[in-house]
């Protein structure tokens, strides 16, 4: 079972990392409630905004950008998880007929058909 | 000059407002009219845009509170007030200084941030300290004192000594005032807009650099409104300076720009010289020359150690501190301090020159320019990420930065070329050949060209200096101006020895000469009149504005820092640019807090 | 041994999908649908289909969560009352749905696939080996498909740039009039 | 055993991302001190060495402490959201050859007994290899974006945003230089990809232009400078890390750190060739190839300090275009080309290296044209 071409010791070093993440957490707020003294005041417990008092939340609506950003990324993260099949393939099939580049460049210029229609409508550019 | 002697712009003043202009005078060079408060704004609108005369440039406005002034000034009868304007003509090199009197009661002036954009600021900072409104002002608020402070400082009644009305102020209520607006506009649940998120930098932010406060309004990443808060180190050094002897005043310019504080001491020192009427020696002359231009390349490493370090590049800054700290050897040598040097007296220096100047000097500025400045430049100059971090961002106009008040590498940087230093020599700049370098676009990577060149040039002044160094006294002759030596004070032989606190006293002779030049009263005899003497410090014009009525102290200094109106142009530098551009742009400024706030 | 694994895997992956309903905070909510597809991930693997897997988690959990993130910040649902009012009559229609919808889908599965089809399924992955015969599959029998899906990212674009171009113009200068309001 | 042997390479991914961290700490004050001309941490310890121990008592003794706007449970949850992911990328590394089956450790394990051909220094050979190395990052933006969020500050806001609008841009072109890889490899497998180079030649000969911005978009997205727009500190004071103290705080950077040494592994696995050394590995030791491996990760874990200590920082909308309109249509270029070479050299079995030039020299002459257009373009906008 536990063979490295197996997935077992990928779940095995999650275990110890998670395990890990959570001990140096934990011993981190033991030693600060067991070992040290905290010194008490209000300001302390204030979030940081250039030392002046903080108004108001900080989570707040932000720019439509990221939004934006976020969704072009998933499309074309769909689109590139296609490529990584094709790529371990490519070298066998190829040999075998052209189809498959011919696939791909279709699959590619499609896809820059797009790419050139977000750039064209401003939606790479930040501003 | 017309045939009677007055210059054309008095003449022609006078032509159009008649009987508005109250007095008008020339004293120690320098011009000055009164016009009558009705027709200031109009007579200040004349001046700046008549085509031949164009006071394009408001160099710097401020009050005087006539209410303790042992004379009566020519024109200003039964006033309280006077409100000066020190104005500028890039055309025709001329000054010149308005003035208008305002009454106690109801103390108002209008505005004149209309005519110039510099004037904003400033009339704030008149309203602040004097309490004198100005009409039709945009923005009419306290800027370096708290909200709801309730006196204004530099009003005569208000105490030099003492705590006035810090005795009673509660500092807790008003810091919610210095927040300003702070919380984000909520538009209601159905509205999927982005809010804009109103972010404080500063006052405790590492790329302030001191005490600065700028509350940014971000819209994501972009910036919607820029607002500066000022006042976290307001001193009142203008206020100190009337309760200080003339030479005693010089330890606080030293902590107006601390970057460079030669450049204050001496530039206080001059005007206080011009009111006197005092030439100092030539070598005096040429070495407060030589270390004023060590000073701006000190001052201008620390700015662009701190601007490189703002964009992100760390290796610059210690390149660039590096250097400073050789610079800041030399100042020791000459000086005994690092930072806060007085290196100045009223009549020349402190000390001669050690020995040890010339070669050191010599030595800095070779390895200066032959290695350190190439690095440096290397490193940033043609670097893709410094030019698209620099180019195009902060951009300002000549126009606009003439209007704004700028001065020094940010106004050269817009491609005006004024240079106190070329068009008002002073110190015997005259006799030294350098070049004014300006920019083109206006833009952060121009100013950062420009402060560049310059300190190439302020090698070449320095390494003129020593070339050509006279022999002679540092101090003038006059007792009554000059500092007893300290070795007939202590009974040292000389200032290198250790002081000896069994014997004390040198002779007795010059501990009188000691005491009588510090004494109050009898100390430094600056006669009674006004001057106005700008130099040319690394940030720009530093003018210093002197009313004397001929006691041991002065009656009103007022500093033209070069910082406060050069800070003044930030929201406007920043329309329309990014978050990450607000330390590009405030670091192409180079405002130093102590300067700002006084 | 690997089927307690599974088994706990699926435990999870359900009650991640049980606590993205039941969260208040939306932020948690999407964090349990991290969960989630991090536990279908790993039952994936465990079925052979480790393409697949990796995918899941690099599309999903890696980009289209972090999505939902944003619009949840976008959004920012600060007052959560508006969930909470009408909960009573919702709650009852979703329940309904729900349960039409796990009886539809059931039964088709039911259905269609009957238990030896679904270790067959497996089977394909586990012979043949794992992201090479997906390959050979996808682009060799499935050829038609694969072009369609490249027209159907294409529109999705279109739509993604209309949409945002559509809501984000005039908010921006919205924005700045309620500022002076 | 074969279980101890799994154990004992979790543990030793673990262990080494933990040691190199305090390391890279030194090493990166070392360089840069060395860069800046100045000593570096030199009083704690002979020459500065023990300097991490006392910045680890340091971090250890500081108060963890939460503001009380935050989200706590987030709050404590970011960082290791951050960690977890880190130290589980370093699974699909080949970090030497097989160890032999009858060397002092495979007979420790009795490796004769389950794996007669050695026992191989990787802890998952798995077949989706590179793939679950690029979902385990992307699994890292949650950390960063909780961190900013939970933390209810707006410094930490716009850190967190940056951060992950930034890794999500990267991420395209990080996959796609990888793919000019995967065409010439044919596999998914590290350790497969780390055999081939060492009969055919690294890739990087081939590849040029696929490791530039593979090198680049790993700055980017372990937001090292210039691409640490998340954390700047003349910006943001600390980005997304702002509130955070102690041993919290230290996990961020553990997981930074641990991140740029992984991405450095998995750089020299790619495109330097393992732990391979032109034959070399052969002649020598399995441990002597470890040893080669760690020299390559240390000389790239370098240059990623080195350009720190060189560079000026980017602005956000640089960033963005340099990603989405430089490097994405660049990395897509390289795998059109790339796969147009390799069906040149499968088809008419052109030969492979010129043909693979020929493609990479075309690609930098694009740039170099586009790059020039585009200077032309600016300095007409600028003058009219």
């Amino acid at each position: 079972m536990p063979a490295a071409d197996t997935y077992f010791p990928i779940l095995l070093l999650f275990v110890i990392a998670v395990v890990l993440a959570g001990v140096i957490l934990l011993i981190a707020r033991l030693i600060t409630r067991f070992a040290i003294k905290p010194r008490e005041g209000e300001a302390k417990y204030t979030v940081y905004e250039s030392g002046v008092n903080p108004l108001g939340d900080a989570r707040l609506r932000f720019s439509i950008k990221f939004y934006l950003v976020a969704m072009i990324f998933i499309i074309f993260d769909i689109e590139v998880v296609f490529f990584y099949p094709w790529a371990v393939v490519f070298r066998d099939m190829v040999k075998e007929s052209p189809l498959i580049l011919w696939e791909m460049l279709v699959f590619v210029a499609i896809l820059a058909l797009g790419y050139a229609y977000v750039w064209r409508k401003g939606g790479l550019d930040w501003d | 000059m017309s045939a009677n002697g007055k210059p054309q712009t008095i003449e022609k003043l006078v032509d159009a407002f008649g009987g508005a202009v109250l007095h008008t005078g020339e004293a120690l060079g320098e011009w000055s009219a009164v016009v009558a408060l009705d027709s200031i704004h109009a007579a200040l609108q004349f001046l700046a845009s008549d085509s031949e005369l164009a006071y394009e440039h408001l160099s710097d406005l401020t009050a005087v509170d006539l209410s303790q002034l042992n004379r009566a000034e020519p024109g200003l009868d039964g006033a309280r007030y006077a409100v000066v304007y020190h104005l500028y003509s890039p055309q025709n090199e001329t000054r010149l200084r308005v003035k208008t009197p305002v009454t106690d009661e109801n103390p108002t002036a209008p505005t004149v941030s209309d005519i110039w954009a510099a004037a904003g600021w400033a009339e704030r900072e008149v309203y602040d300290m004097f309490g004198i409104a100005f009409e039709n002002h945009p923005d009419l608020r306290r800027i370096l004192m708290p909200d709801n402070f309730t006196s204004h400082p530099l009003r005569k009644d208000y105490p030099t000594k003492g705590l006035g009305e810090r005795a009673a102020f509660n500092f807790e209520t008003s810091a919610s005032n210095l927040v300003g607006k702070s919380d984000s506009t909520d538009r209601g649940e159905d509205a999927i807009e982005s809010e804009t998120m109103v972010l404080n930098i500063g006052p405790q932010h590492p790329a302030t650099h001191g005490t600065l406060h700028l509350e940014v309004e971000l819209d994501g990443e972009r910036i919607v409104r820029a607002t500066p808060h000022l006042g976290y180190l307001h001193t009142g050094f203008e206020k100190l300076a009337e309760a200080m002897h003339w030479n005693q005043w010089i330890v606080v310019t030293d902590r107006m720009n601390y970057l460079s504080p030669l450049s204050n001491n001496f530039g206080y020192v001059l005007a206080v010289e011009k009111l006197i009427g005092v030439e100092i020696p030539k070598r005096a002359q040429y070495i407060r020359v030589a270390l004023a231009e060590l000073a701006r390349i000190a001052d201008y490493m620390v700015w662009l150690g701190t601007h490189a370090l703002d964009i992100g590049a760390f290796t610059a800054f210690l390149y660039a501190f590096q250097q400073r700290e050789k610079a800041y050897e030399i100042f020791e040598a000459c000086a005994g301090a690092r930072l806060t040097i007085s290196y100045t007296r009223v009549g020349g220096l402190f000390y001669d020159a050690p020995e040890s100047f010339e070669p050191m000097m010599r030595a800095f500025v070779k390895e200066f320019t032959d290695e350190a400045l190439p690095e440096i430049e290397k490193l940033l100059s043609r670097n893709r990420i410094w030019i698209d971090r620099t180019q195009g961002v902060g951009v300002i106009s000549a126009e606009e930065a003439v209007s704004y008040g700028l001065t020094g590498p940010c106004l050269r940087g817009s491609g005006v070329r004024r240079d106190l230093r070329k068009t008002e020599p002073y110190s015997s700049y005259e006799e030294f050949e350098f070049d004014v370098p300006v920019g083109a676009s206006g833009d952060t990577y121009d100013r950062y060209l420009v402060r560049l060149e310059e300190l190439r040039q302020s090698c070449r002044i320095i390494t003129q200096a020593l070339d050509n160094m006279p022999d002679g006294p540092v101090n003038v002759e006059d007792h009554k101006l000059r500092f007893a030596d300290k070795s007939h004070v202590y009974k040292t032989p000389d200032h290198t020895h250790p002081y000896d606190p069994t014997q004390p006293y040198g002779s007795i002779e010059g501990l009188i000469h000691h005491f009588k030049v510090n004494m109050d009263g009898h100390g430094v005899p600056v006669p009674a009149g006004e001057a106005y003497c700008a130099t040319e410090s690394p940030n720009g014009e530093l003018g210093f504005y002197i009313v004397s009525d001929g006691s041991g102290t002065p009656y009103r200094v007022r500093v033209r820092p070069p910082s406060f109106y050069n800070y003044q142009s930030l929201p406007r530098l920043l329309e329309g640019h990014m978050m990450s551009d607000v330390v590009t742009a405030l670091g192409s400024l180079n405002v130093i807090a102590g300067e700002l706030d006084r | 041994m690997s089927a307690w694994i599974m088994a706990a895997f699926m435990l999870t992956a359900a009650a991640g999908a049980v606590m993205v309903i039941l969260y208040r905070n939306p932020v948690y909510s999407a964090l349990s649908l991290v969960l989630t597809m991090f536990a279908l991930s790993a039952i994936y693997v465990m079925m052979g289909a480790y393409f697949i897997a990796v995918a899941q988690a690099l599309v999903y959990a890696g980009a289209i969560v972090v999505l939902f993130l944003f619009v949840i910040m976008l959004l920012n649902l600060r007052n959560q009352q508006a969930l909470k009012e009408s909960f009573g009559l919702r709650a009852a229609v979703g329940a309904l749905l729900g349960a039409l919808f796990i009886g539809v889908a059931g039964g088709t599965m039911w259905a269609v696939l009957s238990p030896d089809q679904f270790s067959k399924s497996a089977e394909v992955f586990k012979d043949e080996g794992h992201t090479e015969s997906l390959a050979r599959l996808l682009f060799k029998n499935n050829l038609v498909p694969f072009e369609a899906v490249s027209l159907i990212l294409l529109a999705a674009l279109i739509g993604v740039v209309v949409l945002i171009r559509f809501h984000g113009r005039p908010s921006s200068d919205n924005s700045e009039e309620s500022n002076d309001a | 055993m074969e279980l101890a042997a799994t154990a004992a390479k979790a543990v030793f991914i673990v262990a080494f991302i933990l040691a190199i961290v305090p390391m890279l700490v030194l090493g990166e004050r070392k360089v840069s001190g060395w860069i800046q001309d100045r000593h570096g941490p030199n009083r704690v310890g002979p020459g500065g060495l023990l300097q991490p121990l006392a910045d680890g008592i340091k971090f250890l003794a500081k108060e963890v402490l939460a503001p009380k706007s935050v989200d706590r449970k987030l709050y404590f949850a970011a960082p290791a959201l951050l960690l977890v992911p880190a130290l589980m990328s370093g699974a699909i590394i080949p970090w030497s050859k097989p160890i032999p089956a009858d060397s002092f450790i495979g007979n420790l394990l009795s490796a004769e007994n389950w794996s007669p051909d050695g026992i191989p220094f990787q802890l998952a050979r798995i077949d989706v290899g590179v793939l679950y190395f690029l979902a385990i990052v992307s699994l890292g933006v949650y950390g960063v974006i909780l961190a900013g969020w939970a933390s209810n500050n707006k410094y930490t806001l716009l850190g967190g945003l940056r951060a992950s609008a930034q890794v999500i841009s990267y991420e395209l072109s990080l996959g796609l230089s990888i793919l000019a890889v995967l065409l010439m490899a044919g596999t998914l497998q590290v350790d497969k990809i780390v055999e081939q180079q060492a009969g055919a030649g690294w890739f990087i000969f081939y590849q040029p232009v696929a490791w530039f911005l593979f090198s680049v978009t790993a700055l980017a997205e372990t937001n090292r400078a210039p691409f640490d727009l998340a954390e700047c500190e003349q910006e943001l004071v600390g980005g997304y890390h702002t509130e955070y103290s102690g041993m919290t705080f230290a996990t961020f950077f553990l997981a930074e750190y641990g991140n740029m040494a992984m991405s450095s592994a998995l750089n020299v696995s790619l495109f330097l060739g393992g732990w391979t050394l032109f034959g070399l590995e052969e002649m020598i030791p399995w441990y002597l190839t470890f040893l080669i491996f760690i020299g390559k990760v240390l000389l790239f874990l370098f240059v990623f300090l080195w350009v720190r200590w060189t560079f000026p920082r980017f602005r956000f909308d640089q960033l963005m275009r340099l990603g989405w309109k430089m490097a994405l249509p660049l990395a897509l270029g390289n795998v059109i080309v790339t796969a147009g070479a390799i069906a040149l050299h499968e088809m008419w079995s052109a030969p492979l290296w010129p043909v693979m030039a020929a493609g990479q020299l075309a690609l930098i002459g694009a740039v170099v044209l586009t790059s020039v257009l585009n200077a032309r373009a600016d300095a007409q906008r600028s003058q009219a």
